[in-house]
């Protein structure tokens, strides 16, 4: 049973930090600011929840699962909101400002 | 599965390393914003794989103190930025 | 290790008053936070007179039991606890402020009184950190572990740099913001230094420490990073650059604590962490050029002093040399020939020169606070007629300008005799030039001072207000402590000794 | 090498990089800055302290680490006030400078601050 | 092994990359931003460190809320287009000031080379008396009991701190409220995250502080987060700061070092020293003392990142 749990873990994590390479990738590499958000927003949060994930199956008690479950919502949430502020802020400097 | 756990967070961080320069370089500040919050969710992952690869009690405090502050700080920097001019405090808000 | 034996890790008898020192005036800030601007300035009132009391008791129980007292907070025995300990050194020091801050207070209830109905800024935040620079004061004056001493050294920071900038004026704001960075810096790098001494010895308690401490480079360089830290703090020259916009841009009673009180004490804690933590680590060499800041200090300090125009920032650039003065015991006491430091007497002169030093420089900057209220400005061009104007005033600024001279017979003849001596004795007769130059040089600038307002006016002297007798006559009192300090000399020396030879046993070992 | 080693030698890095941006940079807004590094380099090094007297059980000596607690949290205040003086200096002013506003008749010696 | 040193190799020199960026940035707010990627980095090296904490602290005061307050003061000078008055220092002083820096540097790098390792400790101390205390977290024993002192007298330095602050208002404003009146839409993104996050963070920080007697965490942790919640709903236009004056800030400003000075008072009468706990009781004394500490360092550290009075007394 262990070897399938952390073969799930080992796929999981990898695929979330490779999110996370992808995702500076699109940061440094991409030419402007809301193309750059767009790659920036999905990468990190994928790439966290993966791993996160991947985490849950090493964990056999439930609170700390539901803790990292948690952890992993408060990013998500606050991701999503500086992400949509952001892009107001910078589509209202566009145009008019 | 220790070392596994290690190695993803030495490519995790990383990036957040990497993901520095564009908080340094900007050019603008929506972009330092936003690599700043690549940054919290970053070094949130890194504390994550942290804490299952070497235990020691807290570290997921850590990164959950880490997620609220830094959502706390993009919220001053949006507001910062993006907020009024020094003479209308008045603004009215959000369309 | 022959600590054990030496070091009492118990209270003492008494020793609770070393505790309530520091608490009461904490209570009083507290206090006065809570109830805001109407009653700062009778808590302070009220507070002032149980402070002096307590050090009062703390003077008599070190004196009559002729040892230290000490107090173990929390019964937690250092090194995992901390203790507050009172020698003769701390005695001398928490009295001088004893008396100093409720006359300072007193003196400036005609400028801060906050009336029943209204409530001011300046007066809240002044009386409030009145009580506050006491409370630190007396932290620094009494703690036993270096860790303590930084939080407390943080305190002093906290509540000195607002009243620079009291008034709220852009060149008060830069002084003050100048003296928190300059502040800061010294205490980061006295924290550093706490910190390799932690990492070396295991310990933050001062008698531990000096017990196992042994000449290695991380105390040398602990010792030095913490040594250039105070003196940032204390204004030695050449880090002296913050002192005379900060103390002279401040309102006067301000001026008076920064001035007499505030800056002794950085002073103070160098020698602590000279004489008490490392006897045995600092050389001649360090000391002999702690001894040329020092005489830089003296020598610059005057001559700038002689050459402004604003008789607030003359005493103002008058303390760099005082301070000067003060940091001539290191070379004179360190290494001194009779084997222990406190035998020759550098260390006692040193010393009366700092307690002497606060009364007459908080004597002075009242006297120039009043003379800047009567006349609207402190041009020293314009001081005219204003000795006879304010006969009491200028008396009070005559006295202290003595002390600072040296003229017998004050507290600062005295000081400077025994200073001279100690240089003579040790052969190192160059300190004994500076000490002579210093004082020629302070003459020089009291007497332009005391000419100008002693001159006939061009035209008739109008105050622009009137200045309370009470006011003048408490700067005259101030100022008279400091000429008596110089009649009294031999029994407050013997008291400084206290607590000394046990720390000279553990340096001789 | 040990992580308190690397910390270590980060922390003396560190300890240089914030003095020089204190001493050298003129901006009092950069200065404070600057005095965080300063002051994050000098609390590392009670963190390898700390690491270094791992014993009795615990991963790191407990007192340099409420040491350092109390230094972050005065650190703080400080950053706090510097930062309160700065912006009241420039509602005043205009200006962000440390030079002194005239502050009338003093001689030239204080230029170089 | 090998990992581990690669890890602590890439975070060493991340921060000194930070560090050095942020000393020679000529944009400001790059600077300041610097600051922020520096604090979260180094609650990264606590944790290496094994000292959770310390993290913790890191991660809310050194990262957060300095982060929060330095980048409120750049934007306020950027947009009062406030200049530089002065120019860099000439070449020579900056070559001084590079040497003096390096010896620095290097004094440091080698004491930290040349001390033992193992290092003093007083942690089989700390661990002896542990007991005694209560509590299991030996960090929070020193900081509430063996050196209680400190943690008091730091406590008052924050409210000296806001004190000196408050200080800096103009007259007319004395007594006033602290910051500008901030007005956002109040069924916009930002209010929505106003409402949602604050409750999540009083559960973080309650959970924080319950733990922190047995693990790490605590009240200067507990506290912080509950000021940049505080701080959060004020941005968001949703509560407003009250004016400096009105007694029950002032309560809550000094509720805190006032209980522990009376417990501590109260030591000396049970149990023989100030700040000593009766035997059996100091747990729950700690916890009596917690309470409103955490309270108050909340209400101190949210009211020191906002400032001084900026708006008129009421009446």
């Amino acid at each position: 049973m262990s070897f399938i749990r952390d073969g799930l873990t080992i796929g999981a994590v990898a695929v979330g930090a490779f999110f996370f390479l992808a995702g500076m990738v699109g940061l440094l590499r991409f030419p402007d600011t809301l193309s750059r958000l767009h790659a920036l927003s999905k990468a990190d949060n994928l790439g966290l929840g993966l791993i996160v994930f991947g985490l849950l199956f090493q964990e056999d008690e439930l609170f700390p699962a539901l803790k990292l479950v948690g952890v992993w919502l408060l990013a998500l949430l606050a991701g999503a909101i500086v992400a949509q502020l952001i892009a107001r802020a910078a589509i209202r400097d566009r145009p008019s400002a | 599965m220790a070392n596994f756990l290690l190695a993803a967070a030495v490519v995790v961080l990383t990036t957040v390393a990497l993901g520095m320069i564009r908080v340094l370089r900007g050019p603008g500040a929506a972009d330092r914003i936003m690599a700043a919050q690549l940054l919290g969710t970053g070094g949130i992952a890194v504390l994550l794989l942290l804490a299952r690869a070497i235990p020691m009690p807290g570290v997921v405090d850590v990164a959950l103190v880490l997620g609220l502050l830094a959502a706390f700080v993009s919220v001053a920097f949006v507001k910062a930025v993006g907020g009024p001019a020094p003479g209308d405090a008045e603004r009215a808000g959000g369309e | 290790m022959p600590s054990a034996a030496i070091v009492p890790a118990m209270t003492t008898a008494g020793g609770y008053l070393l505790v309530f020192a520091v608490i009461l005036p904490v209570a009083g800030v507290l206090l006065s936070v809570l109830l805001g601007g109407r009653y700062a300035e009778r808590i302070a009132i009220v507070v002032m007179p149980f402070g002096l009391a307590i050090a009062v008791a703390i003077t008599a129980g070190v004196w009559h039991s002729g040892n230290v007292l000490q107090y173990v907070v929390g019964a937690w025995e250092p090194p995992l606890g901390v203790a507050f300990r009172a020698d003769g050194l701390s005695v001398a020091m928490v009295m001088t402020a004893a008396l100093l801050v409720p006359a300072i207070g007193w003196f400036a209830r005609g400028q801060f009184a906050t009336p029943p109905a209204t409530q001011s800024r300046a007066a809240t935040t002044f009386w409030t950190l009145l009580l506050a620079v006491w409370a630190a004061l007396n932290a620094v004056f009494l703690g036993a572990d270096l860790f303590n001493l930084y939080v407390a050294i943080e305190f002093l920071t906290f509540a000195a740099v607002p009243l620079v900038s009291l008034d709220g004026r852009p060149d008060t704001l830069t002084a003050a913001l100048r003296y928190l960075l300059f502040s800061l810096l010294g205490s980061v790098f006295y924290l550093l230094g706490t910190v390799l001494l932690y990492g070396a010895y295991g310990t933050l308690d001062i008698l531990l420490l000096a017990s196992r401490v042994r000449m290695d480079p991380t105390a040398w360089i602990a010792l030095s990073l913490m040594t250039g830290g105070l003196l940032a703090k204390s204004a030695l020259y050449p880090l002296h650059l913050w002192l005379p916009p900060a103390h002279a841009g401040a309102p006067a009673p301000a001026s008076a604590v920064l001035s007499g009180l505030v800056v002794k004490a950085p002073f103070f804690l160098v020698l602590r962490l000279w004489f008490d933590v490392m006897p045995g680590v600092s050389d001649r060499t360090a000391a002999q050029l702690l001894g040329v800041l020092a005489a830089t200090a003296v020598l610059f300090g005057s001559v700038l002093a002689l050459r402004q125009a604003r008789l607030k920032l003359l005493v103002a650039y008058s303390t760099v040399a005082q301070i000067g003065y003060l940091f001539l015991i290191v070379p004179l006491s360190a290494n001194s020939q009779i084997g222990h430091p406190w035998g020759n007497s550098a260390w006692t002169g040193g010393m009366l020169q700092a307690v002497s030093h606060a009364f007459a420089k908080a004597a002075m900057f009242m006297a120039a606070g009043l003379v800047a209220e009567a006349l609207g400005h402190d041009r020293i061009a314009g001081l005219a007629g204003i000795g006879r104007a304010l006969p009491i005033t200028m008396f009070a600024f005559a006295l202290g300008g003595m002390s600072l001279m040296g003229l017998p017979p004050s507290g600062g003849f005295v000081a400077k005799a025994m200073l001279l001596t100690a240089a003579v004795g040790e052969g190192q007769w160059w300190w004994a030039v500076v000490v002579l130059v210093g004082g020629l040089l302070a003459g020089g600038y009291v007497f332009l001072v005391l000419a100008r307002s002693l001159a006939a006016p061009e035209e008739p002297l109008t105050l622009r207000a009137p200045v309370p007798r009470s006011r003048q006559l408490l700067a005259l009192a101030v100022a008279l402590i400091a000429v008596l300090l110089g009649f009294a000399p031999l029994r407050p020396s013997q008291l400084l000794l206290i607590g000394r030879p046990e720390a000279a046993a553990l340096g001789v070992q | 090498m040990s992580a308190a080693t690397v910390f270590g030698l980060c922390a003396a890095a560190l300890v240089g990089l914030g003095l020089f941006g204190v001493l050298v940079d003129p901006h009092p807004l950069r200065k404070i800055v600057a005095f965080n590094l300063l002051g994050g380099g000098v609390f590392l090094i009670f963190g390898i302290t700390a690491r270094r007297g791992a014993a009795a059980g615990f991963a790191s000596d407990p007192v340099p680490q409420a040491l350092v607690i109390t230094g972050i949290v005065v650190a703080f205040a400080a950053t706090a006030l510097a930062a309160a003086l700065v912006l009241r200096l420039v509602d005043e002013t205009g200006r962000v400078t440390l030079r002194s506003a005239g502050s009338g008749g003093g001689p030239s010696n204080d230029a170089h601050s | 092994m090998t990992l581990t040193f690669a890890f602590d190799a890439i975070l060493a020199l991340a921060l000194v990359a930070v560090a050095a960026w942020t000393t020679a940035a000529r944009d400001m707010f790059a600077a300041v931003a610097g600051s922020v990627a520096f604090g979260l980095l180094m609650a990264l090296v606590w944790v290496r460190l094994a000292a959770p904490d310390v993290a913790l602290t890191e991660a809310a005061i050194g990262s957060g809320v300095t982060g929060g307050l330095l980048i409120a003061v750049g934007a306020r000078l950027r947009r009062n287009g406030a200049s530089p008055g002065a120019e860099p220092p000439g070449a020579i002083l900056r070559c001084t000031a590079a040497v003096v820096c390096g010896l620095v540097t290097v004094g440091l790098g080698a004491i930290v080379l040349l001390s033992p390792e193992p290092a003093p400790t007083l942690a089989p101390l700390a661990a002896r008396h542990l007991p005694q205390t209560g509590l299991g977290n030996p960090v929070t024993a020193v900081l509430m009991a063996y050196r209680a002192i400190d943690t008091l007298l730091e406590v008052v330095v924050l409210l000296l701190a806001l004190v000196g602050v408050w200080s800096l208002a103009p007259d007319r404003y004395w007594g006033g409220r602290p910051g500008m009146q901030q007005h956002e839409d109040p069924n916009g993104v930002l209010a929505f995250f106003a409402r949602l996050l604050p409750p999540i963070g009083i559960i973080v920080a309650i959970h924080l502080f319950w733990v922190g007697s047995v693990a790490p965490g605590g009240e200067f942790q507990s506290a912080t987060v509950v000021g940049a919640m505080w701080l959060l709903a004020m941005i968001a236009g949703l509560v407003d700061l009250p004016p400096i004056d009105r007694p029950g800030v002032r309560l809550g400003l000094v509720v805190g070092p006032v209980v522990f000075i009376v417990i501590g008072l109260a030591g000396t009468a049970l149990a023989g020293a100030f700040l000593a706990y009766p035997p059996g009781h100091a747990k729950l004394l700690i916890l009596v003392i917690e309470i409103p500490v955490t309270l108050s360092i909340a209400a101190t550290l949210g009211l020191l990142v906002v400032g001084p009075p900026q708006r008129m007394p009421p009446g």
